[in-house]
């Protein structure tokens, strides 16, 4: 009986049908229609900050004082800021610090938590140890205080001073998550299949540990975007974030913060900015976290 | 030693009351490669306190065809593009979700092939045996906590008090897979669906596992579906044997005769597959080649490719589910021959 | 109390939450007006006017020698009777360094006042004070001055019990004062508690409350809702921002403004920044601000341009129109920057950013300048917010690095308060370090006539000559304006609003 | 010794500590998974471990693994101790001692598609193939377990059970290794499938000398394809000797109640043996019963039992039993009707 | 475990050296004067500075500083502000305050983080999901000082449901429109957070097995997928609930609300060192506290989770 006539398909046959179009070859969540209109609004604001005369050809440090706080006119349509410029040009202008920073301080603390987290949650014992006390300490230090203290050592406040601020004392938050995220996974038997196989610490942390543990980071890490641009803006109304006459939204809204009830539209524009950004990111990070999850797929 | 006698009080025959009669069930999976007919017009039914063993090729569709009874597979990816299954004459796939609910467990009930990934790995064993009580009977928590730990003691696990407030990953694999026949076994269902129960269990406690199934079956007239590749088990345990491949039923009928008369070329080459002492140093045999792509299957007969006795007529047209004089059911053209 | 008066509490706003209560340590404190009666008192409606309290009078021959009579049976709300030499202690243990009382240079005027305040004092009493008699005190000043009685007038010269002289930091967080009010309590973080004594004899109105609660606010915003709710009486100095809507929710009848000013809003410009030397470059910065819209659309009314160095509550001395270079003409700024050879440097503008209100207005007003600048004369301009313990100390050390915005308000209405910056050895001097001694001989002259009209001329000639070389630019005068429930509806004093001088109706049975 | 054997294991213990034992949960009770087990394999041979669930053979092969630290004793691969090798002989060991995980679905990562998974072996091991066979080989892979090369792009759950175990033994012999250590490999597979992979693995055993260590419950699959066998019992070798030895005269009560519950169909040309029904519940291995661990269920115990630890008994050729009657038990037909029901 | 927690206390003690060196670092290196910044903005003179610099240790080089301060804190004694009021005074007074706002706070976004995110789990990809996306983070974007506005002139003015600031009426009517505030702000990464654990939990095998069971989706995610996906949100909700600890600035000052944050950023303007280490030191021992509950509940959520 073992002696049958083989009719087994040769393999090539049976070569895979996923990889037809290009689009075809993106992960089926990257196709969505939700994560391209996210896609489209973050290119926005990316083309807005790189290229801001894109958008407006008026100039934002054109003042009339006697307008300000004005409604909206005729060519300026979302009104005047308190100085009297025209407040489109404003908030287009500010997208870029805003988003510069707002990219830059999640990004980098994302790597950084990441890797730390993943670190002290793999190895545990003394790296975990010193790891989490340096954490701590960082967290425990009033963030006002040591921004003060760091941002008045710079002559100048740049969009890479703050970012550098907001970095320093913004990883452990991050650093927390990764770790219980990596605590949890890293006993799993696919994760003793890995060691069996001999797959260096590294490996196993960044091919195994790591997409696993991502999920609830790339969640926050979204999100925090927005909460990186107001935190700028929290640092700017203490007088050390960036300096006027930078434009950001963070100044807007902490400029509006005295004013939106007598000019709500200097809190409104810039809040939607933020907002419509906030959530692009936030989709996009979703959509990401759905192509690294393979059930999200067939869907 | 005839096992099938001492737990079959009910005659084999019609006068058996059905209790679970599933039709013409179908079940589809989107997958970015496109649709993938998993299970494809299985049809089967169970009578109180009847075995029926569920044999047939690994990803042949039997577990899904036990998680489509259940309602538990996750809509979407799969569909469940047609079929009834009847449970006392309700149709589980249209009952309002409630009451769905309420059979579920209670009535019918699966023991769950992976047993591992089957516990929830934070909770305590005894609490999620327990739970069935709680859903169904109402019990307090402690009363639950309680029946519970009887009912590990039941499925012989050792020191069942002290280790019943265990996670799951505390347990050997054989203890986990008891605790899932525990689970299914609380509350007295009337139709249990034992997805390879015993595959991890040592042969003694599988035996005893296995009593335990037979004694519920002579009480209270419970019908078993069991999955199984062990035939050792399903010719110990079963009255009727449906064999599967490829998503569809080729075979069915009694267990003896499917052990000694196979009606079909994969159930004749899997009976064959059976270690004996006269393959011992060589090869075993088994069959060749490689099972069909469930999204494009070969025209014709399924198994055409792997079959020794197929022609051209099986390359092109897909054989019926030809219903036999003695009550068996096979899907070959030529079955005559493979029986012969 | 049984008192039928018993529930009438007007509750009126603290912001920001005081640190010590007397003003002999936190100048304007609020609550120190309704405990304490000071000497003299300024005038109901104009605050020039002076009017005697604890004093019965206060004379001099020469504005350099002064003899005070006291009124007689005063005494302290703990019964404590106050004499000439109690008013002696108080002034010596204010005056002398070590004490560390942060009020102590309200009398800086007194002879003697260098000495205890010396590295290593060697005298403990000011030389110029002697009691004559139990109610007879007199006062010797280095140099004639005849704003003494308003000197006097201030808060922080009232008179500290025993009790309170022994612990300083006791009696700053439960002053025991001789004024209509008594100190009940301070409920740490929510309420100060002020409660009529009745033994006071001094002039009270009719209307006045029963008690007074303090409430203490961490934000005026928060206040002013509080206020359109029901719940607080009185907040005074409503922001800007809210004007408006003030103006709209509470009406006239809740909104009232505070008609003399005594603050000025300038930018200081320090000798020492030689890049900004000339005064040709002064007077284009001025002349290129446009003061009304600042105080009209950036401030939205709630300030006034300030065309002056001094502020109108001064009386006679005050000309609203001093500062000729303080008109808004672009064009000829830019003539006198090009006569004087344009900018060499960026102009650093250097203002302190509190957060809240106030620091965000002033970074605004910074912005509005710096635009000015930039756009008209072209400029380059840096923006500094720093915080107010940097700004203070760059200021006093002498550290800037171009003009400072300053909030600048008097003790006493008295020109001297304002131009005194300007000569050496007067308040606030470190500032600008300006001195001109042609100005200074004036001003000394103006403080040691008792003749009003030659001192308001004297005064005049003055600010011109220091005007001449605008070592500050007065930008705008803001104006207090203060929300109020309409049963609370206050009396001015001095350009001032006083709690302890409310009008005041709201219904009986009400609890703080 | 040494020189013979491949993998040698000295008197290994490996224990739990559970939280929450003892009075008010703060204490913790000691699971006394593996106790005391020595074992010795030859390259090329296959040595099959049966025994009751739970009593420790997925511990040991953790162990032999070295995925977990052993109490106490000794592992050693080649002589060299697996638990102490560093660089370049960790690396050798790792890349000769393969592991096929009892729980298939619980060993693949859930986010990496079967290619990548099978990959992951070379991509570790990069000498062991150049990169351009990569797919192919993968593909072979697949398919000498039996599973359409389209697979690849799939990721694990939407496998059947036994494909997915399937995965694991692709993933297990994709090295070729040295020694595979196979924890229940093929029982979720049917028959045909089953053969399939048993004959591959006979295959590489022929071929490349392979040493497997075969954990199963399925005694006739273990009688088919291992060379020697290993019973063991609470974390215990109670017996151990060549297959067929074992099977046909077993020295040990356990053993034989084993051996006879084996279900066959009745067509088999297998004896039907009498078979033993074990009274009482097997004992928790938190508190292993005193003297012989097995005397609480054996019907042949004597009061004796009850203290002392049975030595090792020879019956020649490797054939140990630790039994007391070890040569009893073995001279008695394994066909004739015990008497269960002490 | 006890092993366990006690060394994590042991581990405290640098943390708590070192942090609070740095701050007195960090508050020594502030730029400005603060004795010269007490007198507002006319100067006072240069012997009354010296008096006040000599009562605090101004004049003392930094490390005589911070050694006098620590034998101070050995001693229980934390010092006194620049006018004379002992700083533990001053956060015993404020730490009611902020320990009401920050529970039922912390309990208000516990209540809706989840709902929400379950809700969006439970919906994942239809309409509800998006439109509890898109509202939770409106709020991530709206500066925090609006929403409290908004909630003040809507429910304090408007609907005069709760008082518009202060601690007067006590708890929980002064406390609950604060709290739900922050709650607010802070809902949607816990939102989000959930609901992208709980998305992951539920494809697993157990939650079948759950369903085999007879469970309602409703006791599938309490019973069974919640604790699972919690290791995240239980990270989320200790950092957040140190933080609150830690005083939440913007909405104490507006709602008037006299807590530990407002008392720090205070004290940090006026550079007031003893507040600042103090304030700091204390919220510092409570984040340490909260971590170390977070870590001990990852075990008794996850027990594959071991700390060692
Ligand atoms: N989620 C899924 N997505 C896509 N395909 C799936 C999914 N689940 C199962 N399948 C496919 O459906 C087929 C039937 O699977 P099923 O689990 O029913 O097999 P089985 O008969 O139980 O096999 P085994 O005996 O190996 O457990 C398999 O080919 C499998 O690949
Ligand atoms: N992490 C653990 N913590 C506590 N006890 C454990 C742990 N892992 C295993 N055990 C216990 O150790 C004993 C041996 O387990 P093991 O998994 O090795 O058994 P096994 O022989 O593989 O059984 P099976 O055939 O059922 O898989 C069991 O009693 C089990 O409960
Ligand atoms: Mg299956
Ligand atoms: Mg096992
Ligand atoms: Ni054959």
């Amino acid at each position: 009986m073992a002696d049958r006539t083989d009719y087994s398909p040769t393999p090539t046959q049976a070569a895979p049908r996923r990889r037809l179009t290009l689009v075809g070859r993106l992960p089926r969540p990257l196709r969505a229609p939700l994560f391209v209109v996210a896609a489209l609004i973050a290119a926005g604001y990316v083309l807005m900050a790189v290229w801001p005369s894109l958008f407006t050809s008026a100039d934002p440090m054109h003042c009339e004082l006697r307008l300000s706080g004005a409604g909206p006119a005729p060519g300026h349509p979302f009104g005047f800021d308190m100085q009297g410029c025209d407040y489109f040009a404003n908030v287009v202008h500010g997208a870029r610090p805003s988003i510069a920073i707002g990219l830059l301080v999640t990004a980098v603390t994302f790597v950084l938590g990441a890797v730390l987290g993943a670190l002290a949650g793999y190895f545990g014992g003394i790296v975990d140890g010193v790891v989490s006390r340096i954490a701590d300490v960082v967290f425990g230090l009033p963030m006002i205080i040591a921004a003060i203290v760091v941002l008045n050592l710079f002559e100048e406040r740049t969009i890479w001073t703050v970012s550098l601020v907001l970095i320093v004392f913004g990883w452990p938050g991050g650093m927390r998550y990764m770790r219980g995220s990596v605590l949890k996974i890293r006993n799993l038997e696919y994760v003793q299949a890995a060691r069996v196989l001999g797959g260096s610490h590294l490996r196993i942390m960044g091919t195994h540990i790591a997409p696993n543990a991502l999920t609830s980071l790339i969640v926050l890490k979204t999100l925090e975007i927005g909460g990186v641009i107001a935190a700028e803006a929290a640092l700017t109304f203490l007088g050390i974030g960036l300096q006027p006459p930078s434009i950001s939204w963070g100044l807007q809204l902490s400029t509006a913060q005295a004013q939106w009830q007598a000019s709500p539209h200097l809190l409104v524009y810039p809040a939607l900015f933020l907002t419509g950004a906030v959530l692009a990111f936030v989709v996009l990070g979703d959509s990401l976290r759905e192509t690294l999850d393979p059930k999200g797929k067939q869907s | 030693m005839n096992t099938k006698a001492r737990s079959a009080p009910h005659q084999a025959g019609d006068d058996r009351r059905t209790v679970l009669d599933v039709r013409g069930l179908s079940v589809d999976f989107h997958t970015p490669a496109g649709r993938l007919h998993a299970v494809q017009d299985v049809s089967f039914s169970v009578g109180a306190g009847e075995t029926l063993a569920v044999l047939g090729e690994s990803g042949s569709g039997k577990s899904v065809t036990a998680q489509a009874i259940m309602g538990i597979l996750d809509t979407p990816p799969a569909e469940i593009v047609g079929g009834t299954v009847e449970l006392g004459g309700q149709d589980l796939l249209t009952l309002p979700e409630r009451q769905r609910r309420a059979a579920t467990g209670s009535r019918v009930s699966l023991i769950f092939q992976d047993a591992l990934t089957a516990l929830n790995p934070v909770q305590p064993v005894a609490k999620q045996i327990g739970e069935l009580y709680r859903l169904h009977r109402g019990a307090s928590r402690k009363q639950a906590w309680r029946q519970a730990v009887e009912m590990m003691d039941r499925v012989r696990i050792p020191a069942a008090a002290s280790r019943a407030g265990d996670y799951p990953h505390q347990f050997s694999g054989g203890m986990r897979q008891r605790i899932l026949i525990a689970m299914a076994l609380a509350l007295d269902p009337e139709v249990v669906i034992a997805d390879e129960p015993t595959t991890a269990l040592d042969v003694t406690v599988q035996a005893q596992i296995l009593d335990l199934l037979a004694e519920q079956q002579a009480e209270r007239g419970l019908a078993l579906v069991l999955i199984t590749h062990d035939l050792g088990v399903a010719s110990r345990m079963a009255d009727r044997a449906l064999v599967m491949y490829s998503g569809r039923v080729v075979e069915h009928g009694p267990i003896r005769r499917l052990f000694t008369a196979p009606i079909h070329p994969y159930s004749q080459g899997l009976v064959a597959s059976i270690p004996r002492r006269s393959h011992r140093g060589g090869p075993l045999p088994a069959i060749s080649g490689l099972p069909p792509s469930l999204t494009d299957r070969p025209a014709g007969c399924r198994f055409h490719p792997r079959c020794s006795i197929a022609r051209e007529h099986c390359e092109s047209v897909e054989p019926e589910l030809l219903q036999l004089d003695d009550g068996r059911q096979t899907r070959c053209h030529f079955w005559t021959e493979v029986a012969s | 109390d049984t008192d039928t008066d018993a529930g009438r509490v007007l509750r009126v706003a603290q912001y920001p939450d005081p640190p010590e209560l007397n003003s002999q340590q936190q100048t304007g404190s609020q609550v120190y007006m309704g405990l304490c009666e000071p000497l003299t008192g300024l005038g109901f409606a104009r605050a020039g006017d002076l009017r005697m309290r604890g004093a019965e009078s206060v004379r001099t021959t020469d504005g350099l020698v002064w003899t005070i009579e006291l009124r007689p049976g005063r005494t302290f709300h703990n019964g404590e009777p106050i004499t000439a030499q109690t008013y002696a202690d108080t002034w010596n243990a204010v005056s002398y360094g070590p004490n560390a009382y942060k009020a102590s240079s309200t009398f800086s005027v007194i002879d003697g006042f260098d000495e205890v305040n010396a590295d290593q004092p060697e005298r403990d009493t000011l030389r110029g004070l002697a009691v004559l008699g139990p109610l007879t005190l007199q006062v010797t000043l280095r140099q004639p001055n005849y704003d003494f009685p308003k000197i006097i007038a201030s808060y922080s010269a009232c008179p500290i019990p025993k009790e309170g002289l022994a612990d300083q930091t006791a009696y700053s967080q439960a002053p025991i004062g001789n004024g209509p009010y008594r100190f009940v309590r301070w409920d740490r973080n929510e309420k100060i508690v002020l409660q009529r004594w009745h033994d006071y004899q001094g002039e009270v109105p009719p209307g006045a409350a029963e008690e007074i609660h303090f409430k203490i606010y961490q934000s005026q915003d928060t206040a002013y809702r509080d206020v359109q709710a029901g719940q607080l009486d009185v907040l005074r100095n409503l922001p800007g921002g809210l004007l408006n809507d003030a103006r709209n929710q509470l009406g006239d009848s809740g909104l009232f403004a505070i008609p003399q000013q005594r603050q000025i809003t300038q930018m200081l410009m320090p000798q020492y920044v030689e890049s900004l030397r000339d005064p040709r470059l002064r007077k284009a910065i001025s002349l290129s601000i446009d003061r009304d819209a600042m105080a009209g659309a950036l401030l939205r009314g709630s300030a006034t341009p300030a065309r002056s160095l001094l502020v109108e509550a001064v009386g006679a001395p005050y000309q609203a129109d001093a500062c000729t270079a303080c008109r808004y003409d672009p064009d000829e700024a830019r003539r006198l920057v090009a006569e004087a050879g344009g900018f060499r440097e960026p102009v650093v503008i250097w203002y302190a950013n509190t957060g809240g209100g106030g620091g965000t207005e002033m970074s605004q007003i910074a912005l509005a300048i710096s635009n000015a600048l930039r756009q008209e004369l072209g400029a380059e301009v840096k923006l500094k917010p720093v915080l107010p313990a940097q700004l203070t100390q760059a200021e006093i050390s002498g550290e800037l690095t171009g003009p400072a915005l300053s909030l600048w308000g008097d003790i006493y209405p008295s020109p001297d308060q304002y131009l005194g910056m300007f000569r050496k050895g007067g308040d606030g001097y470190e500032y600008t370090r300006y001195d001109n001694p042609a100005a200074s001989e004036l001003i000394n002259q103006a403080l040691g006539t008792g003749d009003e009209l030659e001192a308001a001329r004297l005064w005049q000639r003055a600010e011109d000559l220091i005007l001449d070389d605008m070592p500050a630019i007065p930008l705008y005068y803001p104006a207090i304006y203060a929300a109020h429930a309409p049963c609370a509806t206050p009396v001015t004093l001095g350009g001032d609003l006083q709690y302890y001088l409310t009008e005041f109706e709201c219904g009986p049975g009400r609890e703080g | 010794m040494t020189d013979q054997h491949i993998l040698e294991v000295h008197d290994v213990t490996k224990h739990y500590r559970k939280r929450g034992g003892g009075r008010f949960g703060l204490g913790s009770d000691t699971v006394k998974a593996v106790d005391g087990v020595s074992l010795q394999l030859r390259k090329g041979e296959a040595l099959g471990i049966v025994g009751e669930s739970g009593c420790g053979k997925s511990t040991l092969t953790r162990l032999l693994t070295a995925l977990e630290k052993p109490t106490s004793g000794q592992i050693r691969y080649r002589g060299v101790d697996v638990h102490s090798a560093k660089g370049a002989a960790r690396t050798q060991m790792r890349r000769n001692i393969q592991m096929v995980f009892q729980d298939p679905y619980a060993s693949l990562n859930p986010r990496k598609t079967v290619g990548s998974i099978l990959a992951e072996p070379f991509r570790i091991h990069r000498d062991a193939l150049p990169e351009p066979g990569l797919r192919p080989r993968l593909e072979q892979l697949l398919e000498q377990v039996g599973l359409r090369p389209d697979h690849l792009d799939r990721y694990p759950h939407e496998f059947s059970g036994g494909q997915r175990q399937r995965i694991g033994i692709a993933r297990g012999i994709a090295l070729n290794p040295e020694v595979l250590i196979c924890d229940e490999p093929v029982s979720a597979l049917d028959v045909s499938v089953r053969a399939q992979v048993l004959n591959l693995l006979a295959e590489l055993q022929r071929e490349l000398s392979l040493t497997v260590v075969f954990i199963a419950h399925d005694l006739d699959v273990v009688r088919h394809f291992c060379d020697r066998i290993a019973t063991m019992y609470l974390g215990r070798v109670v017996e151990e000797g060549d297959c067929d030895a074992v099977y046909d005269h077993p020295a040990h009560p356990y053993t034989r109640a084993l051996l006879s519950a084996i279900p066959r169909p009745g067509f088999d040309d297998e004896p039907e043996l009498e078979r033993i029904v074990l009274e009482g519940d097997p004992p928790s291995p938190i508190a292993p019963p005193p003297g012989c661990p097995f005397h609480t269920r054996c019907w042949m115990a004597r009061p004796d039992c009850a203290h002392t630890v049975p030595a090792g008994h020879d019956l020649g050729e490797g054939h140990v039993s630790h039994c007391h009657f070890a040569t009893e038990v073995a001279d008695t037909d394994p066909r004739a009707a015990v008497d269960g029901s002490r | 475990m006890l092993g366990y927690v006690v060394r994590r206390f042991a581990a405290m003690l640098p943390v708590l050296f070192g942090v609070t060196f740095l701050i007195f670092a960090l508050v020594y290196a502030m730029p400005g004067d603060p004795i010269a910044a007490l007198a507002g903005n006319r100067p006072m003179p240069p012997s009354t500075v010296a008096a006040l610099r000599e009562q605090y240790h101004l004049d003392e080089p930094l490390i005589t500083q911070y050694l006098l301060y620590m034998s101070g804190l050995f001693q229980g004694d934390f010092g006194t502000d620049f006018f004379g009021r002992p700083v533990l005074e001053m956060i015993a007074e404020r730490w009611p305050t902020t320990l009401q706002l920050a529970l039922t706070a912390w309990v208000f976004k516990l209540v809706i983080g989840l709902v929400v995110g379950i809700f969006g789990a439970l919906h994942r990809g239809r309409f509800g999901d998006h439109l509890t996306l898109a509202f939770t983070v409106l709020f991530v974007a709206l500066p925090g000082f609006v929403i409290a506005f908004m909630a003040q002139l809507v429910f304090g003015l408007k609907l005069q449901l709760f008082p518009i600031a202060g601690v007067a009426n006590g708890w929980p009517m002064s406390f609950i429109l604060p709290a739900l505030v922050v709650a607010l702000e802070a809902a949607a990464p816990l939102a989000r957070l959930t609901r992208s654990s709980l998305v992951d939990v539920m494809g697993a095998e157990f939650i079948r097995t759950a369903r085999a069971k007879g469970a309602s989706d409703g006791r599938v995610v309490w019973g069974h997928a919640l604790r699972n996906s919690m290791i995240p949100v239980v990270t989320y909700l200790g950092l957040s609930l140190a933080a609150m600890l830690g005083g939440a600035v913007i909405v104490e000052s507006v709602f008037n609300l006299p807590g530990i944050g407002g008392l720090l950023v205070q004290a940090v303007q006026t550079q007031q060192g003893t507040i600042v280490v103090g304030v700091a030191t204390f919220i510092i021992l409570i984040y340490l506290l909260v971590n170390l509950l977070v870590d001990i509940s990852y075990g008794i959520i996850d027990p594959r989770v071991r700390n060692g």
